[in-house]
Formats: C-alpha cells, sequence, structure tokens
C-alpha cells in the first residue's frame, strides 16, 4: 500500500489523504503479507471488535445473545448493510456517494406510492428505476464530467431530500401500505424466523461479493481505486463501470429504503438523514480504504453489524443515549487506529 | 493495396500532419511518421520534444487538432485508449500504466480475464498463465503480491509483458528502459527481436543513444515539435543525430578531463560520513565517506539497497543502527528539514512520488525546500525567490512558457531538471543524486553532468546514485557497490572501468552477448 | 483557398472560446455571483438594497468563516467533518462558562476548538488516518459532548462583550462582519505570505516530496486543523453571539456540508494543492444571496432543497478541470 | 390495592409538577376503554414493574428534556424501575430500541413516537410479548388498543388553532403575518400549520404573506426571519411553530431596528422557559404551551389498564396558555 496521497490525478476522488505523510514507503515483506493483506481486506480490525462486544455483552446479561436480540439487531440493520454495498463498491473506486440517505427515503416514497397504484412487483421496479436515475446523474457528472464525488453527490443529498418533500408535500401525505399487502410482506415477512429484509441483504451481499471479487467487472473497479489513470491507460471501461456503480449505490439505497418502508407499512419523509455518515464508518471500520482501490464487502458486512452491536451494548449498559455517539465515535477511532496500527506491523 | 516501400513492408500506423497544442505550447506541429510492419522505429528528441504527445495521440490518450491517423491505411480515429488497443496498439506508457496495488497476474490480464464456465475471472489459469508469459519472457516475479511490493525494474517488464501479450500488430514503448538494468535490458531487446521477426511493428523510445543503434531499424527526429528527420538509423551516425536532436552541435565529449582526482579537493575529514546503517532486511552494516569536492558512486543492481542509503542521508530512512554525519555532526533521522538545514539535499529516484509537487507552479517547486532561507519570521519574500527561480531556470536551460507553468504539463526531463534545480538553490554541502539522468535527453544530461562536475570543483561532497555503468564510471572519484544491502566492493582510481564495476555489481558475469542483432 | 481560411477562422474561434472557458472555469463563482445579483435587480424587488446586502453579509459571516477553515484543510486535500460539532461546542462552552468574563470564555472556547484540531491533526498527520473518518468520529462526538455540558438547560448569554459581537458596530459596520472580516485577511494573510501556508499547499499537493523536502509535514497537517478548529469554535462564539444562547442539536447543524460547499463552489479542488480565499467569501455570499432570493420568491423547503442542488452542481461544473483535451 | 395507591400518590406529584394537569385532569377523553382483562393481558403491579420508555429525539431541546423527566420522576414516585432509549431522531432506531427493551424484559412501555408512521413493527413486538404500550406526544396511525393501549398527548392542529386565536386578539385582527414552520416533513409542523392557516381565515384583516421553514430551530428563526423582514418590510406579525423559532426571529427583529412585541408581535408554541421571559419582558405576544409532562397521565393509564379500569384510546392531555397578562404569574410553570 503506498502511503502517500495519489498525485497527478487532476480531478480525481475528493477523499484523497494525506495519511501518514510523513512516512517513508515501507516496503512490505513480501511473504507474510498475504495473509495480513487479506485479514485487512476483511475488516479483521472490525470482527475482533464485533466478537469481543458479543462476547462481553452475553457474559454481562443474559438477554444480550438471546436469540430475538439477535435477529432484532440484524433486521434493523440490514437497511443499512445494504446500502453499505453500494458505498464500498463506490468507496473503492476513489469515490463517494453522500446522497444514499435522501435517496433511501426517496425509495420508500416511491416503493409504497406504487405499490398502492399498481403492486408490488411494479413497485420494486419503480423503485430501482427511479433511484437508479438518481444515480445515473450522480454517475454522470462525475464520470463524464469529471466533477468530484464528493461535490456532486453533497449536491444530490439536498436535491433528492427537497424531491422527497416535493412529492409528500412536505409530510403533508403521508404514504403508508396496509399491512396485509404483498408489499408489506416484503419487509415484515419471515422465513425460516428470518426477516425477509435479512435474506434480501445477504443475497446482495453474496452477489456482490462476487461480482467485485470473481468478475472482470469487479477487478475494474478495483483497478480504477488502485489507479485511475493507469486504468484509463490499460484500456478499461473506466466511465462505464464508475457510472454503473453510482447507479448501483443509488439503487441499492433505493431498495433498502423500500424494504424499510414496507417493514414499517409506511414511507416517510424524513428518514435516514444521515445514513450517509454511517455507511462511511461502516465501511471504513470494515477495512476498505477511503483512498480506493482495496476493501471487501465481507469487511463492511462486519463493520455494519459492529455499529448496530455497539448501540445495542450502550442500551444495555443504560447509558444516557447522549454517549451513544460519543461511544460511537470513540469506536470508530480506535478501530481505524488499530487498524492502522496493524498495517505498521505488517510493514515490517 | 499499399505498395511495397523500400524497407520491403507495409505501414501498419501512420500519423500524417499531426498537430497538438496545449495552452501556451505548440507540442507537434505537423508531424507525419509512418511505422511498418516488422521494423523497430525509434523516435528521438529531446526532453519536450513531443515524443510523448505523438503516442498519446496514436493511442487514443489524446486528439489531434488536426491532421489524421492511419492504421493499416484505413483513416482511423481511437476516442480512447481502449479503441486503440482494440485495433491492435499497445502501449507502455512513460508513466508506469499499472495498478500498483494489485497482484502482477491481475495487472496482466485487466481487461482481458481469462474466465470460467460460469463466465467468472478464472484466478487458477490466470495465475497459471501469468506465469506461463513471464517465464516465456525470463521475467521473475511472484505473479501473487501487489505490484507495489516489487521492484520498479520488474515492474516495468510486467508492463512490457502486459503490451506484449496483448497480441498487438504495433507495440508502442516509451522510455521503456528507463528504470531496467542491463540484465533486463537485454531480456527486453530479446523479447523486441522476437516480435520483429513476428511482423510486428515497434515504436520504440529512449535517450539512451546506444540502444537505438543496437535495436532500431528507422529513426524519426522530433525538435520542437516538428519532424526534423526520418530514415534508417545505420545512415545517421551518432554525432549527427546529436546535432538533429538539439539543433546545434554538442562539441564536448561526455568524458571527464580528469576522472578521480587532479584539481580535486580531497583531503580533510570527510564532510559526509556513513558509519554502520543497518536496516532490518535492507541495509547491513554500509559504510562510506565523502570528502569535500569528491564523488562517491554508488553501484549495484535494482534493490541493492542504493536509494535507502540516499534516503537515510536526508534522514528519511529509519534505521536499526548506524549514524550519518555531516561535517561530522550526526543526522537526526525522522526530519528532512533539519538535514536540509545540515546541508544536505536529494534529488529522488521516483519523480512523480516523490519528488515533483504537480500542480504547483515551476517557482513553487523550486522554492519549497529553501522556503525557511529565504524568509524571515516565516514570512515569505516573493521578489527574492522570483530572482532565484530566474537564476535557475536559466542556468538549467529549463524549458517553460514561464515560471508559472504547473509542473505536471512539462516533459519528463524538464520537471527534472526542477528537481534539480529545487536542490541546487540550497547550495548544498552534501548532494545525492538518486538516478539524476533518467529520462532525460542527451543535451540535458550533459548538462548535468557538467553540473556535477562543476559543483564537486566547488567542494560540494557528492554521492552519485546511477544504474549506468557508464555514468558512474565517468563521474565518480570513488565506487562503492552494493549488493543485498552491504558493501561488496570499493572501487578507486585506476580500479574504475566499467568492466571492473560490472563484475563487482554481478556476480555471475554480465550479459556480454554479442550486442548485434540477429 | 476558402477551406483554408475558414479552417484558420476555426482554429481562431476555438482558441477564443478555450480562452472564455478557461476564464469562467478560473471564475465561475464570480460569474454566478453577477447572475444571481442581475436576476434579483431585473425580477426581486427590493432585494438590491444597502439594508438588504448589508442584513445578507451579516447572515453569511459565520459560514464565511468556518469555511475558511475548511478552505485550507481543503488545500492539504483533507477535510474537515467536525467544524458544526465544534460550534455546537464552543457554544455550550460559551454558555457555561458565561460567569468568567466574556473574554475568558472566548479564549477558552478558541483553546478547546484547537485542541479538537490538535486531536484531528494528530489523527491525520501522526497516525495517517483519512481525513474524512479521522473528522467523523468528532462529528459524532462533538454534538454530544456539548449535550452532556449543556446538562439539558439552554442558559441565555448575557455577557456584554459576547453580545457585542453581534449587536455592535464599528464605524456602521456590524460587528460579525468585522468579526469574519477578521478571519477572512487572517487566513488571506497565512495562505499568501507565510511558509506555512506554501507550505500546506505542497503537503496538499504531494505530501511524500513534501516531506523529502524539508516540509514539516505533521506539524503543517496539525497545524491546519487547528486553525480549522479555532475558526470553527470562533464562528460558535459569533452564532451564540447572534442568538443569545446555545444549542447543542441546532448550534452549527451541517455546517461542515454548507463551508465544504462554499469551498468548492469557490473554486477549490477537493484534492488539494490549491486555496482560493475570495472565491470562498464569494461563494459564501453566492450561498446566502441564494437562500434569501428563495424566500424572497416564497420557494417551499422542497423546491428551495432542489434549486441549491442545482446551482452547486452548475457552480461546480463550470469550474470543473476539463478532461484531457 | 397497592397499584391504586401508587395512582394516588401519582396523581399528587402530577398537581406538585403541574398544576394545570392536576386542575383539569385529562382534559377530554374518547373510545370504549381498553382493559388488561379484556386483552388477556397478565397483571402487573406498577410497583416494582420494569417500564420501558422509548424517547425519540436527543433530550437537547427543551420540551424533550421536560417529558424525559416527568417520566422518571412519576417511576420513581411510583416504584417503577425505568429503562430509557433515545432512537435520536432515526425511526429505524426506535424500533429496534424498542424490540431490545422487550428482550431486555420491560412489562410495560411508554413511547413517545418520532413520527405518525414506522413503529408498526415494534407495537408488533410488544403484542406479541403482551406487553401494553401507550404513546405520548404524537399520534400513530395503528390501532389504539391493539396495536398501542392509548395515546396520551396533546392535539397539534388546536395548538394551531389557539395560537391564531392568540394572534388574532393580540393584533386586534388585522395585519400581515408571517409563519416560521417547523422541519418539513414532521407531522407536527403540517398541524401546527393547518390549524393556524384554518384558523386566521375567520378574521378577514389578517394576510399570511409568508410561510418559510426555519427547521424548529432558533439559529434558523433567526436567519429566515431577517430574510423575511427585508422580503416583506410590512410584517406585523410572526408565527412560530416552537419556541426557538419564536426566539430567535425576536432577535432578528431587534437588529432590524424594530421593537419585537410592538411593532411585530410574535406567537409560539411550547411553553419553554425562555419564551415566556421573553413574554413577561413585553418582547412577545403570547405562547401556546405544548405539555411535555405525560409522565403522570401516562402511568395512570398502565395502572388503569391493569386495574381493569377501561382506558380511553385518545387522552388529550390539557396545553396551558401564557399571555401577556399572566406570564409573570405562570413564569415558574414554563419548563
Ligand atoms: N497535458 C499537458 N498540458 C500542457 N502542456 C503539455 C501537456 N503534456 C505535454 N505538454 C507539453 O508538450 C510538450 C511536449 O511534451 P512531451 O511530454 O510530449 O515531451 P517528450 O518528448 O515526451 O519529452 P521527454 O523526453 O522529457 O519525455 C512539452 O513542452 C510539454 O510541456
Ligand atoms: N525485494 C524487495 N521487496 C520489496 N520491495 C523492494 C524490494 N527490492 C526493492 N524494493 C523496492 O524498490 C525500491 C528501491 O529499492 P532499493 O533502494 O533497495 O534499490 P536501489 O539499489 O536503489 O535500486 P534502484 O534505485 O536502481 O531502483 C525500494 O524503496 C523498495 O520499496
Ligand atoms: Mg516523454
Ligand atoms: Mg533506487
Amino acid at each position: 500500500m503506498s502511503t502517500t496521497a495519489p498525485t497527478g490525478v487532476p480531478d480525481g476522488p475528493a477523499t484523497a489523504g494525506t495519511g501518514l505523510a510523513a512516512r517513508p514507503v515501507e516496503p512490505v515483506a513480501a511473504t507474510g503479507s498475504r495473509v495480513a493483506a487479506a485479514l485487512q481486506r476483511n475488516g479483521v480490525a472490525a470482527f475482533a471488535a464485533l466478537a469481543l462486544l458479543v462476547l462481553v455483552g452475553s457474559v454481562l446479561w443474559p438477554s444480550f445473545h438471546t436469540l430475538d436480540n439477535v435477529r432484532n439487531t440484524v433486521l434493523g440493520n440490514s437497511y443499512i448493510g445494504i446500502v453499505a454495498i453500494g458505498m464500498t463498491l463506490v468507496i473503492i473506486t476513489g469515490g463517494i456517494d453522500l446522497s444514499v440517505g435522501s435517496v433511501f427515503a426517496l425509495g420508500g416514497v416511491v416503493g409504497v406510492y406504487v405499490s398502492n397504484q399498481a403492486g408490488p412487483v411494479a413497485a420494486v421496479l419503480a423503485t430501482i428505476v427511479a433511484c437508479g436515475l438518481i444515480g445515473l446523474i450522480n454517475g454522470m457528472l462525475i464520470g463524464y464530467a469529471r466533477m468530484a464525488p464528493f461535490i456532486v453527490t453533497l449536491a444530490t443529498l439536498f436535491g433528492v431530500r427537497g424531491l422527497v418533500y416535493q412529492l409528500t408535500g412536505a409530510g403533508a401525505r403521508t404514504y403508508s401500505v396496509p399491512s396485509d399487502s404483498f408489499f408489506a410482506h416484503l419487509g415484515t415477512g419471515v422465513l425460516l424466523t428470518i426477516g425477509y429484509p435479512v435474506l434480501i441483504a445477504i443475497a446482495l451481499y453474496v452477489v456482490f461479493h462476487v461480482v467485485l471479487e470473481r468478475t472482470p467487472f469487479g477487478l475494474t473497479t478495483l483497478a480504477i481505486g488502485g489507479g485511475e489513470d493507469a486504468a484509463v491507460l490499460m484500456g478499461l471501461k473506466v466511465r462505464r463501470t464508475k457510472v454503473s456503480l453510482y447507479v448501483v449505490s443509488a439503487a441499492l439505497a433505493g431498495v433498502a429504503g423500500m424494504l424499510q418502508a414496507a417493514q414499517l407499512v409506511s414511507a416517510s419523509p424524513i428518514i435516514a438523514t444521515g445514513y450517509e455518515l454511517q455507511a462511511i464508518a461502516a465501511v471504513v471500520i470494515g477495512g476498505t480504504l477511503l483512498t480506493g482501490g482495496a476493501g471487501s464487502l465481507i469487511g463492511t458486512a462486519a463493520g455494519v453489524l459492529l455499529l448496530g452491536t455497539i448501540n445495542a451494548f450502550i442500551r444495555e449498559l443504560q447509558l444516557d443515549s447522549t454517549w451513544n455517539n460519543v461511544v460511537s465515535g470513540a469506536f470508530l477511532v480506535t478501530v481505524v487506529v488499530v487498524q492502522r496500527l496493524l498495517n505498521y506491523r505488517r510493514a515490517d | 493495396m499499399a505498395e511495397l516501400t523500400t524497407a520491403g513492408a507495409l505501414p501498419v500506423l501512420e500519423a500524417r500532419g499531426v498537430s497538438k497544442s496545449f495552452p501556451g505550447v505548440k507540442a507537434l506541429s505537423d508531424v507525419s511518421i509512418t511505422v511498418r510492419a516488422g521494423e523497430v522505429h525509434a523516435l528521438v528528441g529531446e526532453n519536450g520534444a513531443g515524443k510523448s504527445t505523438l503516442i498519446k495521440i496514436l493511442t487514443g490518450v489524446y486528439q489531434c487538432d488536426s491532421g489524421e491517423l492511419r492504421h493499416r491505411g484505413e483513416p482511423v480515429t481511437f476516442a480512447d485508449p481502449r479503441a486503440a488497443q482494440a485495433a491492435g496498439i499497445s502501449t507502455i506508457y512513460q508513466e508506469l500504466d499499472l495498478v500498483p496495488m494489485q497482484s502482477a497476474a491481475r495487472n496482466l490480464y485487466l481487461g482481458r480475464e481469462p474466465r470460467t464456465r460460469l463466465r467468472l475471472v478464472d484466478f487458477a489459469r490466470m495465475r497459471r498463465e501469468a506465469n506461463a508469459l513471464l517465464d516465456d519472457y525470463q521475467i521473475r516475479a511472484d505473479v501473487d503480491v501487489p505490484l507495489n511490493t516489487l521492484g520498479l525494474g520488474t515492474q516495468q517488464m510486467i508492463s512490457v509483458a502486459r503490451a506484449v501479450a496483448l497480441h498487438a500488430n504495433v507495440v508502442i514503448m516509451d522510455e521503456p528502459t528507463s528504470s531496467l538494468e542491463s540484465r533486463e535490458v537485454e531480456t527486453l531487446f530479446g523479447i523486441i527481436r522476437r516480435l520483429r521477426s513476428e511482423g510486428v511493428a515497434i515504436v520504440y523510445v529512449s535517450h539512451r543513444l546506444d540502444e537505438l543503434y543496437r535495436i532500431c531499424d528507422t529513426v524519426s527526429v522530433l525538435r520542437d515539435g516538428r519532424l526534423v528527420h526520418t530514415g534508417p538509423m545505420a545512415e545517421l551516425p551518432r554525432v549527427q543525430l546529436v546535432a538533429t536532436m538539439l539543433g546545434r552541435e554538442l562539441q564536448t565529449a561526455l568524458h571527464r578531463s580528469a576522472p578521480g582526482g587532479g584539481d580535486r579537493i580531497v583531503a580533510g575529514p570527510p564532510v559526509l560520513e556513513l558509519r554502520g546503517l543497518t536496516r532490518r532486511n535492507r541495509l547491513h552494516d554500509v559504510s562510506l565517506e565523502v570528502h569535500r569536492g569528491e564523488v562517491v558512486g554508488l553501484g549495484g543492481l535494482l534493490g541493492a539497497g542504493r536509494s535507502e542509503t540516499g534516503m537515510a542521508v536526508l534522514g528519511a530512512q529509519e534505521l536499526d543502527s548506524g549514524a550519518v554525519l555531516v561535517e561530522g555532526k550526526p543526522i537526526r533521522t525522522g526530519s528532512p528539514g533539519a538535514a536540509i538545514e545540515a546541508g544536505v539535499a536529494l534529488l529522488p529516484e521516483d519523480r512523480k512520488l516523490e519528488g515533483i509537487l504537480p500542480n504547483l507552479s515551476i517557482r513553487d517547486n523550486i522554492a519549497i525546500a529553501a522556503l525557511p532561507r529565504m524568509s524571515r519570521l516565516g514570512l515569505v519574500s516573493d521578489k527574492r525567490i522570483d530572482q532565484l527561480v530566474e537564476h535557475f531556470m536559466a542556468r538549467l536551460h529549463i524549458r517553460a512558457t514561464g515560471p508559472g507553468q504547473k509542473v505536471s504539463t512539462l516533459s519528463g526531463g524538464n520537471q527534472q531538471k526542477v528537481m534539480l534545480a529545487r536542490w541546487l538553490c540550497l547550495s548544498p554541502r552534501v548532494l545525492v543524486l538518486d538516478e539524476p539522468t533518467r529520462g532525460i535527453d542527451v543535451g540535458a544530461k550533459f548538462e548535468v553532468r557538467q553540473t556535477i562536475d562543476e559543483l564537486a570543483a566547488e567542494g560540494l561532497a557528492v554521492l552519485l546514485i546511477s544504474s549506468e555503468t557508464e555514468e558512474l564510471v565517468d563521474e565518480s572519484d570513488r565506487i562503492v557497490v552494493l549488493k543485498d544491502g552491504a558493501v561488496v566492493a570499493v572501487l578507486d582510481g585506476d580500479d574504475i572501468s566499467e568492466h571492473d564495476l560490472v563484475q563487482a555489481i554481478a556476480a555471475v558475469p554480465s550479459p556480454e552477448e554479442d550486442p548485434t542483432r540477429d | 483557398m476558402t477551406s483554408l481560411s475558414t479552417a484558420v477562422a476555426g482554429t481562431a474561434a476555438r482558441a477564443d472560446r478555450a480562452t472564455v472557458l478557461r476564464w469562467t472555469r478560473d471564475n465561475g463563482v464570480y460569474v454566478a455571483l453577477v447572475l444571481i445579483v442581475v436576476y434579483n435587480v431585473l425580477f426581486t424587488p427590493r432585494f438590491i438594497t444597502w439594508d438588504n446586502l448589508d442584513v445578507q453579509l451579516v447572515l453569511c459571516t459565520r459560514i464565511v468563516v468556518v469555511a475558511l477553515g475548511m478552505a485550507m484543510v481543503i488545500g492539504t486535500a483533507g477535510i474537515d467533518l467536525s467544524v458544526g460539532a465544534v460550534m455546537a461546542l464552543s457554544g455550550a462552552l460559551l454558555v457555561q462558562f458565561s460567569g468568567v468574563p466574556g473574554v475568558g470564555a472566548i479564549a477558552l472556547a478558541l483553546v478547546i476548538g484547537g485542541l479538537v484540531g490538535v486531536l484531528n491533526g494528530f489523527l491525520v498527520g501522526v497516525v495517517g488516518i483519512q481525513p474524512i473518518v479521522a473528522t467523523l468520529a468528532f462529528l459524532f462526538a462533538g454534538r454530544s459532548l456539548a449535550q452532556l455540558l449543556l446538562a439539558g438547560k439552554n442558559p441565555s448569554i448575557h455577557d456584554k462583550v459576547i453580545l457585542g459581537i453581534s449587536s455592535g458596530h464599528v464605524l456602521g459596520v456590524n460587528g460579525l462582519i468585522i468579526a469574519a472580516l477578521v478571519a477572512v485577511g487572517l487566513v488571506a494573510f497565512t495562505v499568501r505570505r507565510t511558509n506555512f501556508g506554501r507550505q500546506l499547499l505542497a503537503v496538499g499537493d504531494n505530501a511524500r516530496a513534501s516531506y523529502l523536502s524539508g516540509v514539516p509535514v505533521r506539524r503543517t497537517l496539525i497545524g491546519v486543523y487547528v486553525l480549522s478548529g479555532v475558526l470553527a469554535a470562533w464562528a460558535g462564539v459569533m452564532d451564540t453571539a447572534s442568538i443569545t444562547s446555545a444549542n447543542a442539536l441546532s448550534s452549527g447543524l451541517n455546517y461542515e456540508l454548507f463551508a465544504i460547499t462554499a469551498v468548492v463552489v469557490g473554486g477549490t479542488p477537493l484534492t488539494g494543492g490549491r486555496v482560493r480565499v475570495v472565491g470562498t467569501v464569494a461563494a459564501a455570499i453566492l450561498m446566502q444571496l441564494l437562500r434569501s432570493t428563495l424566500i424572497f420568491h416564497s420557494a417551499t423547503d422542497a423546491v428551495s432543497q432542489m434549486v441549491t442542488a442545482v446551482v452547486i452542481v452548475g457552480a461546480v461544473y463550470i469550474q470543473r478541470v476539463r478532461a484531457r483535451a | 390495592s397497592s397499584s391504586s395507591a401508587g395512582s394516588t400518590s401519582g396523581g399528587t406529584a402530577a398537581a406538585a409538577a403541574n398544576p394545570t394537569v392536576a386542575s383539569s385532569g385529562a382534559a377530554s377523553a374518547s373510545g370504549d376503554g381498553c382493559t388488561a382483562s379484556a386483552l388477556g393481558y397478565p397483571k402487573i403491579s406498577l410497583k416494582g414493574a420494569k417500564v420501558g420508555f422509548s424517547q425519540s429525539e436527543p433530550e437537547t431541546a427543551a420540551f424533550r428534556i421536560a417529558e424525559t423527566k416527568s417520566m422518571v420522576d412519576e417511576a420513581a414516585a411510583q416504584g417503577a424501575t425505568l429503562i430509557k432509549t433515545n432512537a435520536n431522531s432515526e425511526i429505524a432506531k426506535q424500533v429496534t430500541d424498542i424490540q431490545g427493551m422487550i428482550n431486555q424484559g420491560v412489562q410495560l412501555l411508554i413511547v413517545a413516537p418520532l413520527n405518525s408512521d414506522g413503529l408498526q413493527p415494534a407495537f408488533d413486538a410488544a403484542r406479541a410479548k403482551k406487553i401494553p404500550v401507550v404513546t405520548v406526544d404524537r399520534l400513530v396511525n395503528s390501532k389504539a388498543c391493539t396495536d398501542y393501549l392509548t395515546f396520551i398527548g396533546s392535539d397539534f392542529v388546536s395548538q394551531g388553532k389557539r395560537a391564531a386565536d392568540a394572534m388574532i386578539k393580540q393584533t386586534g385582527g388585522t395585519g400581515k403575518v408571517a409563519i416560521l414552520l417547523g422541519s418539513s416533513g414532521n407531522g407536527v409542523t403540517t398541524d401546527r400549520t393547518s390549524g393556524f392557516v384554518d384558523e386566521i381565515k375567520t378574521a378577514p384583516g389578517i394576510q399570511v404573506v409568508a410561510q418559510q421553514t426555519a427547521n424548529f430551530a432558533r439559529t434558523d428563526g433567526q436567519t429566515v426571519m431577517a430574510s423575511l423582514l427585508q422580503a416583506h418590510p410590512d410584517i406585523t406579525a410572526v408565527y412560530a411553530e416552537n419556541d426557538e423559532m419564536g426566539i430567535g426571529a425576536e432577535t432578528a427583529i431587534a437588529a432590524a431596528g424594530k421593537t419585537p412585541g410592538k411593532d411585530i408581535k410574535i406567537v409560539s408554541v411550547d411553553g419553554t422557559h425562555d419564551a415566556v421571559q421573553l413574554l413577561v419582558d413585553g418582547k412577545y405576544n403570547g405562547v401556546i404551551e405544548s405539555n411535555p409532562r405525560f409522565g403522570p397521565l401516562a402511568f395512570k393509564a398502565l395502572a388503569d389498564f391493569e386495574n381493569d379500569t377501561p382506558v380511553p384510546a385518545k387522552i388529550i392531555i390539557s396545553d396551558n396558555e401564557y399571555t401577556p397578562d399572566n406570564a409573570s404569574a405562570n413564569l415558574s410553570k414554563s419548563f
């Protein structure tokens, strides 16, 4: 891993970090680095912290590891989990998608509205198309107009939220679905005691894991993050891949929003503010580099579960919920610092 | 169809009347060249002459302002590098075009991965084929480790392998040998010969004239963005080639009058002293001394630890033990600022990653290291900076629209001169030069070497790292040879000859096979 | 012959267009600012009056101050997401310690802002954590700390010194504008005239090369985040002075996003190596004028947000670095 | 019998904390009533019971602080153990919070919903475990008695209406009014707007000239008002949908060189100490209370439920009103 900021990319990733600026580039010993790299890529720090939390929690509180509790934590975090898939892919290219929270809300509104008008199948399709379109706008501006992802998606963060307000008359119209409708079933249904949203999230993780690790599209994604100029010179489909990824990210955020609306049997225009930051935190905790070029969905899954477990932990601790964010922030720093230190160790 | 030419082969790729301007620069004007199947076509010229720009136009990175491209006789436009690749033109760009965090295997097959029946990437086959490919071209590298853990030379060879493996009808190489050691150069030449015999057309850019005469059939010379000569390589004698490139005679021979002595002041205590530098797996007890007015060469193969020794002098290399002393005082590690303060200057090897500030101006690039000296109370004096910058731009003949030009838009050689200016303006006592002439043209190389001589004569202590044996031999008063991070030989005085150096560098005799082709 | 002359004419036209494009790219924010003023002259009654412009300038002072710190951080290719939380924390401190003389409370708030900067700078410069993550932690935590500090109370400020910042005038100029101008002057001077300013740009452009050129990279990074923290705390003081109380939840909410918007719309690239001070100020004014134009035209919140998004994209689009020629 | 004793002591606590509630009790009640026996829920004694309270928004706003405090105080008075969570304005977190508390073994639940929709899964989980849920503050779109036991809260539409009445009275029925709206997408905003706008029509002399979002925040109230004063120099009155925005507007009006309370009348909803103080100082013209002290009523509803005293589907808490005349006398009642 080069520790210097990428140079010479005129309008490259917004997140080009100056991390470790003052450290000499440390050559990585070839042997042993592969194991360490694999651990790192799969968010070993997140997994370790997760295991620790679950262990401590289970010892301290009998209710902590009950099946119900686990089921609820996983279900409650499956939506952000789906959002984090797209975020991971986008971050791997060295980009970022700040619009996911707003698109999430849009997905819920569109899903519920269309489901009431034209049934569940149309609802799913309409959500994917509507949110995918937002992703297309992001992608075109980033991929073809070469604008910085941070600012483009920041603008859509504002714009799409406005659109959602417009669609709902600033919340004057609430959209709800009958709780016995098939659409609601998408969110509330269970198979073998596991909620559909969880199953869908798992399926999406599996699919996108394979896409990322085993398809040319995935390799191109990694290559773009590793060196966009080089990827262009190698003749890879850089722009098309980038556009697709923003479409995927938005479509996934929309689907997540739709599933949550189905679970809650209603759509709210103010839902999911700040989801972008939570998703980014989960992705980073999961070991994906914000500079791009390396990352894994397994790590992201661990990151999502870790953040969810922290919430459960704080609830059990009966700490004033004000501490929630303080603890989450401290956790975030600790995990990334540990990751950083693991990298140093690896460098020797 | 196309008639047979004197060279007896079909034109594969042609540029006709191509012009290209960048803001403030006319990089190419009305350039026409023809590349034929089975020929190695040299493209030469000074730094900034437009070679890389022409290549980028041939391969779809840039679009030309006017003129046309023909591929196999048909007019074409390549919208992007992808399109050119699809047409069978593969390129090794001057700036390394690989993804450093990915493995060699992935880099070799990115964009054309072997697939399983499920249309997924077949990594096992990819690895197998990558190994076979590298074996075939005698490149030794682990195909599974991230590319950035391999040496620069290996990376360059992998880039060559990738380009060649595309089964192209044209292979373009922009300074492929700039970071290769001699054995790798031989491997590369083997590959080029093989390609030529298979009827592939090759465009070859290099500033190393020997190479051109060894491998090229035809030569085209660019000067200031214009084509000034095209013809068979063999018919253009070396002196004339240089004259055509520079547009003037280069009278002085490149040899220094009195290597290893004469008027040099090699007496007194050393200015720079390295004592037992040790770093796990990297450096083992490296000691050496450089005196006032002395040029000490540091020889060795890629990865021998030369650059790391250089970095140690600047205090930028973590050490397990050992010390660097400048005029008897130890340098603190971890603070290049302090080392610079003590009179050390280092021209780093990797210009792009460690040297230039790409989006800043020439002025800022030159002044950055000297800032603390040229300011009072932390305030900048632009007037003094401007004077300094003007002086060094003139002295080193930096070709630019002005001191405000962004450094990333300079040609590679001129970037190197800017780097040199950054260090010279510090008037250092110790100068470490890591591959100072890499990628710069003969004229500039001459100037750089002349500058080294001047500086040494002025009493500077110079530590010169170079992979060009000729350069080391010509310039050095003493040569320290490193191998696997340890000093294995010191050549002094009369021992300094290319033959002895090559002997010392390689335990195995260096590939001295017949340089004539076929 | 004719074809030749048209070709020549074509080239000339193209050169002209290129010059115009380059000019708009470098000055896009001023173009946008002029456009919005012209629009309001034509279509918005009562907008272009001294009184209103004065009000609008006062309103954007807080963003200006935060954005200037952000501009320097972005100049190092970093980003500081903690500024909004620092504003809230600064306000909370001010309220909690308004018993001590106002100057002391202000000093304390600025010091704490600086300490947050030290923390951020340490994580970024020394530990080597991505700026966005390093500062995200405090975005999460800072507001809650402010909340804990206020312990469920929202007392009002009565200190004359603090209130004077917003209610006082010097030569008829509002105290908040002066407070912002001080920050503008300071930052402009730092960026243009000091070694630190030059070095932060170098670090943003190529940190490794800067390090090898003797630039104290860590110190520079820490310094930049400290300045950003202090300026954010200063904006928190201005905010508190202006609303005469502190609110842990709403004070400085989303200011990190507004500040980043102002910096980028002002022409500073997120990739570092460049800081545009005047552009940033112009962009902050532009965004404020836009907001108030929408209020003058009774736009709903929904419409305002959509229009804002389009204006941001448009302003950044005309300034974008074009792809390879 | 122990629970009825608890109920009495609860009433006393309520009387001490809030005379408004004590004097009028539950101002109005509707519906047929719901009991533990009727639903087949187990009987639980409040004393020693584990009660969960799910708060929706951070306890930064005075309203939320007072609301949580009244729960804590009442639980202590009743001898119940209170477990609190805070959803930090996130509906998904509120669902998980409630489910988590159920797993922790709470026997009774009090929920302050973040919004009118979205808590169905939490209600389902509670019903499955036969845990009664009292919702406070915001009415949800679920079925009373089955999904939740009862709703205790203010009528936001009526708050808007009363604000309009206060406005009409203070302005003498003429003037130009600007409305500072709460956050977009929030049901409270919608209700307080519609109540006000409908009622203000009864005064033909009053004209609503502007409606702008100020996000329930003081800073936004100030900045938006500053621009509104420029856009509509003829504004004579402001209706702010919460006190924070109203106080922000007051600052902006003063900064613009006008006299708040005189040149421009201000009426807002909430009843926070800061706003009532301004009213006392003559810089404000009316505050409609939105009573946050749900604790006593919520625990009483739970006690009734367990005692098989039918609990109505809706219990509307009575909201005080602060006027320039009664403000100084009632300042201590503000929160
Ligand atoms: N993107 C660009 N923007 C502006 N000017 C450029 C750009 N690329 C190249 N130039 C200018 O075009 C001219 C030709 O540059 P080019 O890189 O083709 O030279 P070269 O012959 O390859 O030199 P070298 O041997 O140093 O690599 C130079 O003056 C250079 O400064
Ligand atoms: N065996 C290796 N494993 C990992 N990295 C290596 C290895 N050899 C070299 N490198 C990398 O290549 C760089 C150059 O290596 P080093 O300084 O040891 O060689 P050198 O003698 O200066 O060679 P040259 O300058 O000709 O490339 C190092 O910084 C290191 O990162
Ligand atoms: Mg070149
Ligand atoms: Mg080297």
